[in-house]
């Protein structure tokens, strides 16, 4: 049984739905575009029908009105296009891409506009976007309904990235994107969502500032670096370990781009051992890009090589076991700490 | 499968098991998913003239490709129903070995080459098949479903002008449900209609009752026909309903009205179906009810088959990525 | 700039002026490429009507998005020839300081929001701007140039039904002018029109001869008008002809005659206008010839400014990757 | 000057067009799809116009038709796809996807379709299409068609990539993706078409293992990692190292996916010492991902940090001289080699 402890607890979903309400009612420039995030249509007695999918809009178009809460034809490319348009010219969007799985259909605008803009201007324009997008395995959806991705996103320069992990960064980082001038993209994991936190929320907006890290739990044996869902798998994993006698240090990214290396670092120095979990695809993948870092900027302080934990080098399989193989998990993670703790 | 061209008795009974056969399967892939065997899935029940009334037109070795929603298009292609129960409870005897599921049943051997999970994703997939076709110099004809909401993704019309141009033998068959999600058609495809965009392409588009699968089998014959002939592509509009919600969990009251529902529902075609074949004496109410037994005794054996049947090995998590490692 | 929205003297040498300066810089950018002060551009010597006509309608605040084929896109709508000479040499002084180059002009200032290298690729864009307006209740309107080969990006269709079902002010501007890289426009566009796909969306489409400034103006002045009273987006399909070869080193020869080279020529939008201004007795040829050599003396002041100027410093390569850093 | 030595010299061009013409001959269910890969439109005096903006297909649609070399409108998600499609029943296509910064309109079905469908079939519908694509900045371009991206299609499962380095890989690897029977992306450096290479290319067909890496150059002291372009510039920064008294060993990556991990290893073990030189961004990176390999799994053989050699995180800028820095060249790589050497 969960003790609840903090003094204002939200779910997952509750946080992010504050965190776009309280932005759209500080400013009247922010919008947001997706499908089905209010649902219904034009009936009027059957307005916020969906809410969203994952029911993050529930309720802002009774707040906001049809002008700012847009569901759109399921046109990602035209309507991700129309965020970076209306973000360059005087509109602070919030675009929801259902599943980042869906990303290869308006790439193009996130990679060579959303991007590129203010680089190729000269610095001249500003691309104050936010995507949001599901990301995550576990809930049977298979290949196409549950990659992570955020590894690719990364990759490009212009592009900044944000993993929340609980509902406090949730709406921390989902404000601090909104207010971001620059193209932010915020992913959220679905299986986050449907976990309960122990975690207090403030009911006033706060940014969690991005390119920050943050220790979810101090420890001394090994540094466990935790992203997003897989912050929680590290810190089961790290009560495990305490209990086999390993102190563990989980440092949760919060921030892929920028990432916030110092911290990296410094926990590993401390530590002199690291494991990186992340549901990401392991090729070029935001794990080998820490590891890479802390091996080519930690290398005298390392006890043990740094050691990855990521799915295998395969798409998502439907099947329920198979699944359940392909997500890392508690003792995946255990044994993998345990290998360089060894 | 046979092919069922010429609309006689035998059409019209194997048009009735084909829609009755896919009925009972959504019921209980519906209860299969509450007892939590599987974690979802798009029903098409209310839909399956669609596919029937074109796919009686159609060979094994002429393909059908799906969407998210496509339980109904790999039944009337002839997908065997045990190993689609087997797959949407992932075994390794499924269609997919239990790796795709239900948004990706596929039976190269049955001409189905796969449902989709992305939205429109499948549209230039099945202009390459009729681009296959085409170039090997065979008749085969290539058949995408797909949603009015899909009908708003820009690779449709990247895809109709492509199949234009070349003169491709595919058939472009939207299901106007009526809804993408919670999303009513009419608010997010401009002008109204789906069909009518195929003038831009110059390519016919029809605009046809999806209820009554007389008429699908009508329409889906000449563009069948069309497409045999190498006359290139139709674009069809199928206006049909989704009984349900849209993934299972959702009531679809909360953006339609009963009175639509029933609407839809009265003019089921199914029912329809019944009314011609006794009406016009085809067949009796005992050979129907003959009929549904049958489909109701496969649909048994289905379950029982999947239930039986093995989960994946551990191993096979590595197998099929690709064909060949280094 | 001044808005010149009704045909009078003033408009017409304003466009005058505006198209010989265009055909001027070109000619000089073309010199500068050959000099090898930049690597390539695509020339739009032969289109300077198109945008022309239009933004004798618009305001410095509402916005144009162009293509990879963007220097007379830029020029109508006011941006500074000599940072964009500066821009085209990678210098400091440019547009974009340097780091975006001919594919990438850029003046928020003036409304243009920039050239794009990816074709189709700022239509989505331009109807984001139109949504903004809407939204922060302006009466601005958005402007989107695109070329015949561009209309088979499915970003397009996406574009021109979001912009109908929202009513948004948008002009989607296709300048047809027959050819994307070497294939002619009849062997990739279904149907032979462009204009003819607006239908589709319920939108209206308009193909106009876009060698003709005044027609050009005709049209582009009644589809502002739509768009800033809120009805709508409008297609444009303007007939045009780009007189060089795609990118600079090809020789069109390679995939057309010699005879429609003459026809477009003949037609010569410089010409048609001037023949106009004259027989009306707008102008005489003494005031055009000071036009003519105004033109060329701010085009030398341009290249003077651009060779004058300094390359970015090294550590520019490192700006404006974003606003904020960690 | 340089002293021809090979037997049988092609451009990187040529290379590349005969293994594309001799597969076409072997082989009737190669076609060729792209944008003005021949030119012309239906006119019957202009055929062959273009033959591809690299001209890689020039001369092939008088040998082979305009059945099998297809001209295609601008609508790389519906050609893509089309070759997706082709390939699952009964062709073998090649399509051009001209520069991969464009990926963005198609990257659906490349990743969605392409990567994953062999798996989500369960092993029964082969994907034998082969994507070829133009990468790398140096030409002024600027930040819309100078990328080179690799990394995030090797992210994929499903996927293989491939990076030729002179005309001798290059027409091995275009036949050996044309025959194999996943997907494989071979990516094409324009610099790479502008360089006369002193190699000889049989004139009988042949395969460049898919997954094999090659020694360009063997040496003692040091490895560096070359992929397509940068393995020109491994092997130019070897000969300055020679030249100081440094022995350089150059690996030519080739294969990224598969990646030819035991070759690297062992050529670190031997030389203990590593420079990745990658003209990919930075992030998430092929050079991320082999300094994880090797920092996980030759730890103990490092004598140095494992050393990256990438672009700056930042698009490429259009400017010469700043362009001129974005790119990895013979000092950058001989600097950080000297850094390791030390
Ligand atoms: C590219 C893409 N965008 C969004 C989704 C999420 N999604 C799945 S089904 C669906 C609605 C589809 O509507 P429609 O095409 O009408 O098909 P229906 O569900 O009515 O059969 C949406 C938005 C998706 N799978 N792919
Ligand atoms: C998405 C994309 N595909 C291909 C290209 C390469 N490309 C650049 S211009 C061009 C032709 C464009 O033709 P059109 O739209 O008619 O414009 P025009 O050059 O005639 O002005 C092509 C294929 C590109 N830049 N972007
Ligand atoms: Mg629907
Ligand atoms: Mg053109």
């Amino acid at each position: 049984m969960v003790q609840a402890q903090a003094v204002r607890q939200l779910s997952y979903i509750q946080a992010v739905n504050e965190a776009i309400r309280q932005e759209m009612e500080r400013d009247e420039t922010v919008i947001v575009m997706g499908e089905d995030i209010a649902g219904g249509g034009d009936r009027e007695d059957k307005q916020d029908a969906w809410g969203g999918p994952m029911r993050l809009t529930k309720g802002l178009v009774g707040d906001f009105g049809r002008q700012r809460i847009r569901d759109t034809p399921i046109s990602e490319a035209g309507f991700v296009g129309a965020g970076v348009g209306a973000a360059a010219s005087g509109l602070r969007p919030v675009v929801d891409l259902m599943y980042v799985s869906f990303f290869g259909v308006c790439a193009d605008q996130i990679t060579n506009n959303a991007a590129k803009i203010h680089y190729m201007f000269g610095g001249k324009v500003n691309i104050p976007l936010t995507i949001m997008t599901g990301i995550g395995a576990g809930t049977g959806s298979a290949a196409q309904h549950s990659e992570t991705l955020y590894s690719i996103f990364t990759h490009f320069p212009g592009l900044k990235c944000v993993v929340p992990s609980d509902p406090y960064t949730a709406k921390g980082l989902m404000i601090a994107a909104i207010r971001d001038n620059d193209p932010v993209i915020v992913f959220n994991n679905r299986q986050l969502m449907g976990i309960r936190f122990d975690v207090d929320v403030p009911e006033e907006a706060y940014e969690v500032e991005i390119g920050k890290s943050n220790i979810a739990k101090e420890g001394t044996d090994v540094t466990l670096v935790g992203i997003g869902y897989t912050t929680k798998v590290c810190l089961d994993a790290a009560a495990e370990l305490e209990a086999q006698g390993h102190s563990a240090e989980v440092l949760d990214l919060l921030s892929l781009s920028p990432m916030d290396d110092e911290a990296i670092l410094e926990s590993v120095q401390k530590t002199r051992k690291i494991v990186i979990v992340d549901e990401d695809y392991p090729r070029c993948s935001i794990a080998s890009d820490i590891s890479a870092l802390v091996a080519e900027q930690a290398f005298d302080y390392l006890d043990a090589p740094p050691r990855r934990v990521n799915p295998p080098h395969a798409p998502v399989p439907y099947s329920r076991p198979l699944e359940a193989l392909w997500v890392p998990n508690k003792d995946t993670v255990v044994e993998a700490a345990l290998g360089v703790l060894e | 499968m046979t092919t069922h061209s010429t609309m006689n008795k035998d059409t019209l009974l194997w048009m009735y098991s084909t829609m009755v056969t896919i009925r009972r399967f959504e019921e209980q892939s519906r209860r299969e998913a509450d007892a939590g065997k599987l974690r979802g899935m798009h029903s098409s029940i209310g839909q399956e003239a669609v596919p029937t009334g074109i796919s009686a037109h159609l060979r094994d070795n002429d393909f059908v490709l799906g969407t998210h929603r496509s339980h109904h298009h790999c039944i009337a292609k002839g997908v065997d129903i045990n190993e689609m129960m087997a797959e949407l409870l992932g075994k390794a005897t499924g269609t997919n070995s239990g790796k795709g599921g239900t948004m990706h049943i596929a039976d190269i051997n049955k001409g189905m080459l796969g449902a989709n999970g992305v939205v429109g994703s499948n549209i230039p997939v099945a202009t390459g098949v009729g681009l296959s076709a085409k170039v090997r110099g065979t008749d085969q004809v290539s058949v995408v479903f797909f949603g009015d909401g899909a009908s708003s993704q820009g690779v449709l019309h990247e895809s109709m002008n492509l199949a234009s141009i070349w003169k491709l033998p595919v058939l472009f068959v939207c299901e106007n449900n009526r809804y993408a999600e919670s999303t009513p058609f009419e608010f997010t495809v401009a002008g109204g209609s789906i069909s009518n965009r195929a003038a831009g392409y110059d390519i016919p588009g029809v605009s046809v009752d999806g209820q009554s699968v007389l008429e699908m089998f009508e329409v889906g014959g000449e563009a069948v026909a069309r497409a045999r002939r190498g006359d290139g592509p139709t674009l069809i509009e199928a206006q049909t309903y989704r009984y349900h919600g849209h993934f299972g969990a959702d009531d679809p009251l909360g953006y339609r009205s009963e009175e639509e529902q029933e609407y839809y529902m009265d003019r089921d075609c199914i029912k329809q179906l019944t009314a011609h074949i006794i009406e016009n004496g085809f067949a009796g109410e005992d050979d129907l009810q003959s009929l549904d037994e049958k489909a109701l005794a496969a649909i048994a054996e289905a379950v029982r088959f999947a239930d039986e049947s093995p989960f994946p090995d551990d191993a096979d998590l590595m197998t099929d990525v690709y064909n060949t490692y280094a």
